[in-house]
């Protein structure tokens, strides 16, 4: 089981800000790839990556990261603090 | 002085003064506030996301490398989210340093840092509804310094 | 906000406060404070002496050239003379603009400017007596880059 | 007739803030010569000008700025403000 969050216009796409999976994913790739045949939303949500950013365990990490072992992931759009 | 992460509104000046009393031996402090543009009346309010627990991790780290980096005595950054209004101080950061270059160096590595590298995402409200804040080319182009 | 140059202490923060509530429209506000420092409790008191009259027009001359350069909505400088302790803050610069990179670069360029081109001397008085501050190669050096 | 004013260290050495001289000086250089000529205070405070800076009428200028019109000569060492 991992939690997947969602932020900003991801969240607003998905639906939802977060939601506990159950997933044989090994990669974040591969668990958008889950999430995208999944549902409309989420196939909206994640049509184009060059515009997501995502989080492993609250560390920024590539779309090739591994997920063995993680808690948690989050996806968002590219972050506009400051 | 930490990290704080918070929605309530902050006196910037009063920070920077206990930040400044604190700082004993710096020479040189620097702060950086950010304010919320009217945009000439285009804006009308913002709202910020973050990502509660990444966000203070980030930027508790952010600011540890600016310590070490630079070899401040100190360094504070603020940052709000949730409901603001044109005119509201969004964040701050303050560094203090023996000499001012490193002050301005600290500050400039943290605001670089923090503008593409911390869970925070902005949404601006005007006349013709609401949008998120696109992220900038220069933003992530300024980080290539450091 | 123009410039001061004054005897009496001055409350950098409201300053800033004031200067930030005042740059409508700017988005991006950055201050430098020079605070004396105790140097491990070698120096005891420090004493700046002015030019009157060519510092106020060395200060506003350096403030107009900033503000035109880098495009700023409004800049401010205050700087002391006269008798102060480990602690006192000697001067302050802050800029207002609408992005950070203009901001911080003023901050910079006027601190840079004034260190070596506005006539302000500092003694320090510590255990062996007094003596004027030598002016750094460095702060000449760092004018090259504007 | 011009007022001749003199700052820190400078001041120190020559013993007082500002003089009113009577000068055929051409340049700030000829005027030092002058000065130091007239008493060892002020050939002390001008023994090394690489130390010195000089500004005419309130405007930072070199040793070989011309006098005529002039109303102030500032003499002070390098500035040390910020």
């Amino acid at each position: 089981m991992i939690d997947v969050l969602y932020f900003a216009w991801l969240r607003e796409r998905v639906g939802l800000p977060r939601e506990r999976l159950e997933t044989s994913a090994a990669t974040v790739a591969d668990l958008v790839e889950e999430l995208k045949v999944r549902e409309e939303r989420y196939a909206f949500a994640f049509q184009d990556l060059s515009a997501i950013r995502v989080a492993v365990d609250q560390e920024l990490v590539g779309f090739d990261a591994p997920l063995a072992g993680a808690r948690e992931v989050a996806f968002f759009p590219p972050m506009t603090g400051g | 002085m930490g990290v704080r992460v918070q929605s309530e509104p902050f006196d910037a000046g009063a920070e920077a003064n206990a930040f400044t009393a604190a700082a004993t031996g710096a020479g040189a402090v620097v702060t950086f506030s950010g304010v919320v543009r009217d945009e000439g009346g285009r804006l009308q309010a913002m709202s910020i996301e973050h990502y509660p627990g990444m966000t203070e991790r980030a930027l508790a780290t952010h600011r540890e490398t600016a310590v070490e980096r630079f070899g401040l005595t100190d360094a504070l950054v603020i940052h709000r989210y949730g409901d603001l209004a044109p005119g509201d101080v969004i964040m701050m950061v303050a560094t203090a340093a023996p000499h001012r270059k490193d002050a301005f160096g600290a500050a400039e590595f943290l605001m670089d840092y923090l503008k593409s590298r911390a869970p925070f995402w902005k949404k601006e409200r005007g006349p013709d509804g609401e949008s998120w804040v696109a992220s900038k080319d220069d933003d992530e182009a300024a980080l290539d310094r450091w």
